[in-house]
C-alpha cells in the first residue's frame, strides 16, 4: 500500500476532494500546513513596515491507497489541482507497510 | 422629527438665548430645559454613534475571517467620512441651507448636528454588510461620499427637513391632511440604506461560490462571539437612536418609545428562534440576531404612535419579513447579501413605515403621528405612508443605481478574482486579521 | 428601592402630571424634574440592558468553544423572553396588579417598566452560566420563563413592592421598625440568581470529566479576551443599575452610591489578585474577573448607606468570599459552576444584604437603610436583614427545585452524552461558534 | 478644567446646599441644576470608565496572543489599583487636601471624584501598551502606584487644582495675564501617559526580535477586531471624557466640544488612511486606528475653544504627527512601542496642548482658554502653553525615570529572557489566552 | 524503526495517550487534522441553508517506535480508542529509516 | 529522494529555515504540533486548579530531499534548532519513492 501526500492550494481543496470521491477514493486525511517551494510568498505589511509570509498557507491531503491506485489518485490530483503558476503544490508516495483499521481491527488492504 | 417639530425645537431653543441665534453669548448658562435637551442628545447620540462598533462587529462576525480587516477598515472610514461630508455639506442640504461647513451655527445647531451626523453614518455603514467580501475599498469610500452628500440628506429633508412630504405648504400635506411620519427612521435611515444596498449587492454581484449552478449555498461567517456582540451593541445604541428623536428631553413620549422599541426587538429575535426552530429543526444564531435587529428596525418609525402590544406585533411581523425576505432575496433574486442587511433594514424599515399607518392610535402628542391608523379607522395616514414608501424606495434605488455605475466607471466596483480568492485583507490592506504568523508563536 | 420609595415616588410623578394618572395628558411637556428623573432612568436602563452583553460575553469566554453558540442563544433569548414575559406578568405581579400586559400605564410606568424589566432578565440570566455547556436549550427556555414569572416577581414584590418585608403593615415590619433593605439589589436580582444557580447545577449535574474520582479538574474556557471584555462591560452597566436605583435624578445620594460602587469593584478584584497570588503563585485572571464583580455584587445592596472606607471592606470581603465559596462549592459540594455565578451571585449577594445591617450609618436619606446597622450601634436592621436573607434562600431554593424538577420531567434538563461530547452549538443549533472551514480561507 | 472654574463649580454646588458643605442634608432633594450636573457627570463618568474596555481591546489586539492575559490582567488591575490610591491620596493630592480617603467629602466632591478617578487611570494605563509583552507584572502594578500618587495627580494640580499654572497668584499667570489651558487634558491626562510611556518603553528596552542589527522589524499584533472594538469604545467614551469636563451640564459649550471631539477623530483617522495609502501603497488599519486616536487626543485640550473647521486641521495634523512620530521612535530612537501609545498620546497631546495657544478663538466662555491664539493675534497665552507643555514633558519624564530606576531595584523592570519567549501568559499567569487544548474539544 | 500514525477521534486522545505513557511510551507528536473515511459527516446549517462538512475533527498521532514495540502500540491504541462505530480511525505502519535526537545528535534507537 | 521530518521548537522555526535557505533548501512544508518526548510539560492553573498541559506546542517540518542532501539538511537543522535543554526536539529520515510537481506534471528528483 502507498501513502499518496499532497499539498495543494487551500481553495483547490473542495474540488479534488470532489473528483476523487467521485472516482472511489473517500478515505482521506487533511490537514492545514504551511508551505515554501518556489513560490515567493506575499509581503505585508503593519505600520507601514513591509514583511515577507514566505510560508503559504496550503492544505495536505493525507490517502493511503492500494499500489494499484496510485496513478489514477495522483493523475486526478493533478488534473483538479492544477492551475499552471507557481504554488500549485507536490505530491509525495512512499511505501505504507500496514493499515488498521481501529474499530474492527481489520488489517491490510481491506483496511483502508 | 418632521418639518414641524425642528421649527418647534428650534424656536424653543432660541428663546431659551439672549439675542439672536448667531451671536449668542457663551458666557452665560443655558436655561435648565434647554440644558436638559442638550445633554440628552448628547448622550442619546453617544449611544447611536457606539452602533458603528455594533456594525463593525455584526458584519465583521458575520463574513469570512480573510475580509475581516477589510469590513472593519470600511467601517471606521465611513464613521469617518460620512462625518466630514455631513459637515461639509449634508447637514445644510438637509436643514438648513445656511450651515454649509456649520457656518452660522449655535450651540442647538451643534447639537442636533451630533446626533444627526450619527444618523447619516447609520444610512451609509448598512451597505457595508451587504457588498462584503467583494467591493473595492475605494468603490465603497466613493458611495460613502454619495449616499451621504446625496441620497441621505436630499430624502432626510423631505421628511424631517420641511420637504414636500412633511411641509405644511405641500399640496400632498394639504390633500391629504397628515404629514408623513417616521418617528426615528425606518424609512429615512434603514430603508434608504436597505435598498441602496440592494442596488449595490446586485450592481457588485454574488461572491465566488455564492450561487452554484444557481442553488445558493451557505458562506458562513467567522465569529458568531464578534455577531453576537454587534447585536447587543446596536440594541443598546438603538434606545439613544429611538428615545432620543423626540428632540427633547421633556417629552414625556419617550418612556414609551422606550418601552416599544425594547417589546419590538424581543418579539423580533423570539420569532426567528421559532420560525427556525420549526422551519430548520434548530434554533438558528445567524436569524436569532437579524431578528433582533428586524424587530428594531421595523419599530423605529411606529415606536412614539402605537400601543405596547402593537410593538409586540410589528416587531413580530418584522422577524417574519426578515426571514421570508432573506430566503426570497437568496432563492428568487440570486442576491448575495452576506450580513442580511437588506431584508433587516430595507424590507423590515419598509413595514415600520407602513405600520404607522395601520397601528397608529392617534393620541395627539409633541411629537407623533398624530392621526389614526388603518386600525383606528383613519385612512389617510396610511395612504400618506404608502406614499412615502414609494418615494423612498424609487429615490434610492435610482441614485444608488446612478452613484454605482458611476463609481464602477470611474474605479471599478469589484476587485478582481484573485484578490477575492487570497481575501480583501491581503490584497487590499496587506494584513490579515488575525495576523500571528505560526513562528511568532 | 423598597415600598416606601416606590409610593413616594409615584406621587411625585403623579403630582407632576395635570389630571389622573391614566388620562395624562400626552402633548404637554413633562416637569423638568420629572423629565430629569425619565432621561436618567433610561440612560441608566440602557447601561443595565448592556450588561446582558457583559454576561454573553463573559460566559461565552469562560466556556468551551464547542458551546459557545449555545451560551449566546440562551444571552438573547433570556432578554428577549423576560422582556416579553415581565411585560405580560412579571411587573403586575411585582408592583401593580393593574399593569398586566402594560395596561392602565402611563408614562410613569412606562419609565419604570423598562429600568425593572432590565433588572428581571439580570436575574434570570444569571443560572445561564451555572449550567452551561450541559443543560438543554429547550429546559433554560422553560427556566427563564418561570424565573421572570414566579420567582423573581414574587420575591421581588416582598422587598419592593410593598409585601410583608417591606410595608409598613406587615407584622414584622411593625415589630422590628425597620424595613429589609437592599438598595438595588444584591438580593433580590443577584442572590435569587445565584441560588437558582446553585439549584440548577446540582439538578443537572458536573460536566463530563468536571470530576474524576471525586477529585475536581480545570476546565479552562476558551477566550479570556471575551470575559474580559464581559467584565468591564458589567462593570459599566453596573454603574447605571446601582445609580439609577434611587429611582429619582435628584436624589443626592447617587453620587456617593456611584463612588461606593466603583470602590467596592476595585476592592473585590485587588483581593482577588492578592489571594491567587498568595494561594497559587500566580495572580490568577479568571478569579481576578469574578473578584471584581463579586465587590459589584457585595456593595449592590448596601451602597447607598454606608461609608467608601465601608465599601472598601465590603468590596474586599466579597472578593474572599467569592474565592473561598468558590473552592467550597467544588471541593465539598461537588458543584460544577463553569463561571463562578454561584459564588459571585449567590453568596456575595448574600453578604452584601447582611453588610448593610453592620455597615449602614444610618444616615437619614430620601432612601437608604434609614436604620443604623452593628457598627454604629444598631440590632434590629441586622436582625431584619437576617430574615431577608433567610426567605430569599428558602424561597429560591424551593421554587428553583420545583421548577428544575417539572422541566426535567417535560422535556428532560440535560442533553445526551453524545451531544455534551461533540458540542452543543452542533448538536443544538447546527453551527459553530467559529465557523469557517478549512477550505474556505 | 482651571482653577477658577474649579473654585466656581464649588461655590455653585455649595450654595445649592442648605447649611456647610459637610452638613448637608441628605433627605433633601438636590436643586434640580445641580442634580442635572450630577447626573450629567455620572453618565459622562461612566463612559470614561468604559475607556478601560477600549484601552484593553486596543492593546491585547495589539499584541501578540502569549501576552494576551498579561495585557487584560494589567487592565484590570490598572483601573482597581488607580481607584483605590485616588481614593487614598490621589484626589486629596491634586484639589483639596482635606479629602485624604474621600474624608470630609459632599455629594458635589463624590460626583467629582468619580469623574476625575476615571480619568487619573486612563493616564496610568497608557503606559500598559508600550511596554506590553516585556514588563514584569508586578513592576507594572508599581509604577500604577507612583503614576496615581505622584506623577498624575502632582501636575493635574498644578494646571486643574490651582496650581502654579493656572492660579490667579502665581507669578507667572500675573505676568503674562492667561491661564495654561488644557480643557479635557491632552495634557494632564494624554502627554503625562504618554511620556511616562516613552520612558517605560525606553527603560524596558525592546522586545526580542524588535529590531534585527538596528532595525526595526514588524511584530504584528494577533487580532484586529480586537483592536477596532477597543477603538469604537475609545471613542464613544471619548465623548463623555470632553464633553463632561465643562463639569457643569448648563455650559451650553459641550455642543461645541462635541462637535470638535468628533471631527477632529474623523480627520486624524482619514489622515492616516490617505498617508498610509500613499507611502505604503495600501490603506493601513493599525494606523487608521491610531490616527482616529490621535485625533482624540489632539482636540482634547482645544475642544471648547475652537471653531469646527479647526477641529479638523487639529485633528489632521494630530493623525501626521501620529504617523511620523511613530516612525522617528522606530527608525532614530529605537524604541519599541506596541501599540504605539507614544506618538498617539504623547507627540499629539502635546501638539493638542500647543494648538490651543494657536486655534483659541478667544470667545469669552464659562470655561474656555478666554483668550485669543496666534491665529487671532494673540501671543501670551501661545507662550504660556509653551511653557506648559515644557513643564509636562520635565515632570514628567523626570518622575517617570526616577519611579522606574527605582522599580528595576525593587523588583526589576523586565521579564527574563525565558518568559519574553514562552510569553507571559504562562510565566506570569499560568495559563493562556484561549486555553482551550487540542483534546478539550 | 517504524513509525505508527494513528489517526483517531479528538476525544479519545487524552485516555490513548494515557494508555500508551502507562506503557511505557511517552515520545509522540499530535496534529489536528480533518479527516474522512466511511462516516458521512455532519450536516450543517447557516441561516437554515444546509451545508455538510464531510471533513471532520481527528487527530493523529505519530510515533517512532521500535520495530519490535510496534505490535504492542498498535493493540494499546486499538483498545483505547474504539468506540464500534464508524468514525474511530486508521492506523498506518510505515519505515523509517533514521531518527536523530537535536539536543544530543545520539542516533538510530536511542534516539527514540 | 528521503523525506526528512523534524519536530523542532517553534521558536526556532525562523532561524532553521534561513538557515536551510542560504543552504539552498527552499521547498518545505511546515504544520503546528503538539508533542510530548522527555520534557515534562508545563503546569498551568485555572481558578487555582492544576492542569498539566503535557502536549507542548511544537512545529514540524517536512522537507523531501535528494539522497544526497539528507545528511547536511539534518546538520543544518539540528545546529540552528538546538538548545542543548530537553524539548529540542527530533528528526527522522523516511523513504520517498516519488515526487511529482503538481503544476507541470514533472517526476523525480526535478520535482523536488
Ligand atoms: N521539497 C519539498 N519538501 C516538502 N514540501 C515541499 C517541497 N517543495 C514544495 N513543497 C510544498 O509544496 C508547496 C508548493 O510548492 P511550490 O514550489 O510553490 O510549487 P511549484 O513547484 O509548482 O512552484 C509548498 O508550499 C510546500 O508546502
Ligand atoms: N485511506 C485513507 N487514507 C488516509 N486517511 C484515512 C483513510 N481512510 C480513513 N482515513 C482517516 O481515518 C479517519 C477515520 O476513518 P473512518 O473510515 O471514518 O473509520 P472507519 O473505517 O472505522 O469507519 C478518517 O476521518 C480519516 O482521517
Ligand atoms: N518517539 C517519538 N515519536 C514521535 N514524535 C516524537 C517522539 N519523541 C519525541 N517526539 C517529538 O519530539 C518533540 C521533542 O522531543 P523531546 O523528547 O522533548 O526532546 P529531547 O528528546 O531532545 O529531550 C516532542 O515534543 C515530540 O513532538
Amino acid at each position: 500500500m502507498k501513502k499518496v501526500e499532497a499539498i495543494i492550494r487551500p481553495e483547490k481543496l473542495e474540488e479534488v476532494k470532489h473528483a476523487l470521491e467521485e472516482a472511489g477514493f473517500i478515505g482521506m486525511t487533511v490537514t492545514e500546513v504551511k508551505g515554501r517551494g518556489r513560490q515567493k510568498g506575499i509581503e505585508q505589511q503593519w505600520r507601514g513596515r513591509k514583511y515577507r509570509v514566505d510560508l503559504l498557507p496550503k492544505v495536505k491531503i493525507e490517502m493511503v491507497v492500494k499500489d494499484e491506485d496510485v496513478d489514477r489518485v495522483i493523475d486526478i490530483i493533478i488534473e483538479k489541482a492544477r492551475t499552471g503558476s507557481i504554488g500549485d503544490g507536490k505530491i509525495f508516495v512512499s511505501t505504507v507497510e500496514e493499515v488498521i483499521r481501529v474499530r474492527t481491527g481489520e488489517k491490510g488492504e481491506k483496511a483502508i | 422629527m418632521d418639518w414641524k417639530k425642528i421649527l418647534l425645537i428650534i424656536a424653543v431653543v432660541q428663546m431659551c438665548m439672549l439675542g439672536s441665534a448667531f451671536a449668542e453669548n457663551w458666557s452665560e448658562e443655558a436655561d435648565v430645559k434647554t440644558a436638559l435637551t442638550y445633554v440628552w442628545l448628547v448622550l442619546a447620540g453617544a449611544l447611536v454613534f457606539l452602533m458603528h462598533a455594533g456594525f463593525a462587529m455584526l458584519e465583521s462576525g458575520f463574513t469570512r475571517q480573510k475580509n475581516t480587516v477589510n469590513i472593519l477598515m470600511k467601517n471606521i472610514a465611513n464613521i469617518a467620512i460620512t462625518g466630514l461630508i455631513f459637515w461639509a455639506v449634508g447637514y445644510a442640504i438637509m436643514f438648513d441651507r445656511s450651515n454649509f461647513f456649520l457656518a452660522n451655527a449655535d450651540s442647538s445647531t451643534y447639537n442636533l448636528w451630533f446626533f444627526q451626523m450619527v444618523f447619516a453614518a447609520t444610512a451609509a455603514t448598512i451597505v457595508s454588510g451587504a457588498v462584503a467580501e467583494r467591493m473595492k475599498f475605494s468603490a465603497f469610500l466613493l458611495y460613502v461620499v454619495w449616499m451621504g452628500a446625496i441620497i441621505y440628506p436630499i430624502y432626510g429633508h423631505w421628511i424631517w427637513g420641511g420637504g414636500f412630504l412633511s411641509s405644511d405648504t405641500s399640496p400632498i400635506v394639504k390633500l391629504l391632511g397628515v404629514y408623513a411620519h417616521d418617528f426615528a427612521g425606518s424609512g429615512v435611515v434603514h430603508a434608504v440604506g436597505g435598498y441602496a444596498a440592494l442596488i449595490g449587492a446586485m450592481l457588485v454581484g454574488p461572491r465566488i461560490g455564492k450561487f452554484v449552478k444557481g442553488e445558493p449555498k451557505a458562506i458562513p461567517g467567522h465569529s458568531i462571539p464578534l455577531a453576537a456582540l454587534g447585536a447587543f451593541l446596536l440594541a443598546f445604541g438603538w434606545i439613544g437612536f429611538n428615545a432620543g428623536s423626540t428632540l427633547n428631553a421633556l417629552d414625556k413620549n419617550l418612556n414609551l418609545v422606550v418601552v416599544n422599541t425594547m417589546l419590538a426587538s424581543f418579539a423580533g429575535a423570539t420569532t426567528a428562534i421559532l420560525i427556525t426552530w420549526i422551519k430548520h429543526k434548530k434554533p438558528d444564531v445567524a436569524f436569532t440576531i437579524n431578528g433582533l435587529l428586524a424587530g428594531l428596525v421595523s419599530i423605529t418609525a411606529p415606536c412614539g404612535s402605537v400601543d405596547p402590544w402593537a410593538a409586540v406585533v410589528i416587531g413580530a411581523i418584522g422577524g417574519l419579513i426578515m426571514y421570508f425576505g432573506y430566503m426570497f432575496n437568496e432563492n428568487r433574486l440570486k442576491i448575495d447579501d452576506p450580513v442580511g442587511a437588506i431584508p433587516v433594514h430595507g424590507y423590515a424599515g419598509t413595514w415600520g413605515v407602513l405600520s404607522v399607518g395601520i397601528f397608529s392610535n392617534g393620541v395627539e402628542k409633541l411629537y407623533a403621528a398624530n392621526a389614526p391608523g388603518l386600525l383606528y379607522g383613519g385612512i389617510n395616514l396610511f395612504v400618506m405612508q404608502v406614499i412615502s414608501v414609494v418615494v423612498n424606495i424609487v429615490w434610492t434605488t435610482a441614485m444608488a443605481y446612478i452613484g454605482f455605475k458611476l463609481i464602477d466607471k470611474l474605479v471599478g466596483l469589484r476587485v478582481d478574482k484573485e484578490a477575492e480568492i487570497k481575501g480583501l485583507d491581503v490584497m487590499e490592506h496587506r494584513t490579515q486579521a488575525y495576523p500571528e504568523f505560526i513562528s511568532e508563536r
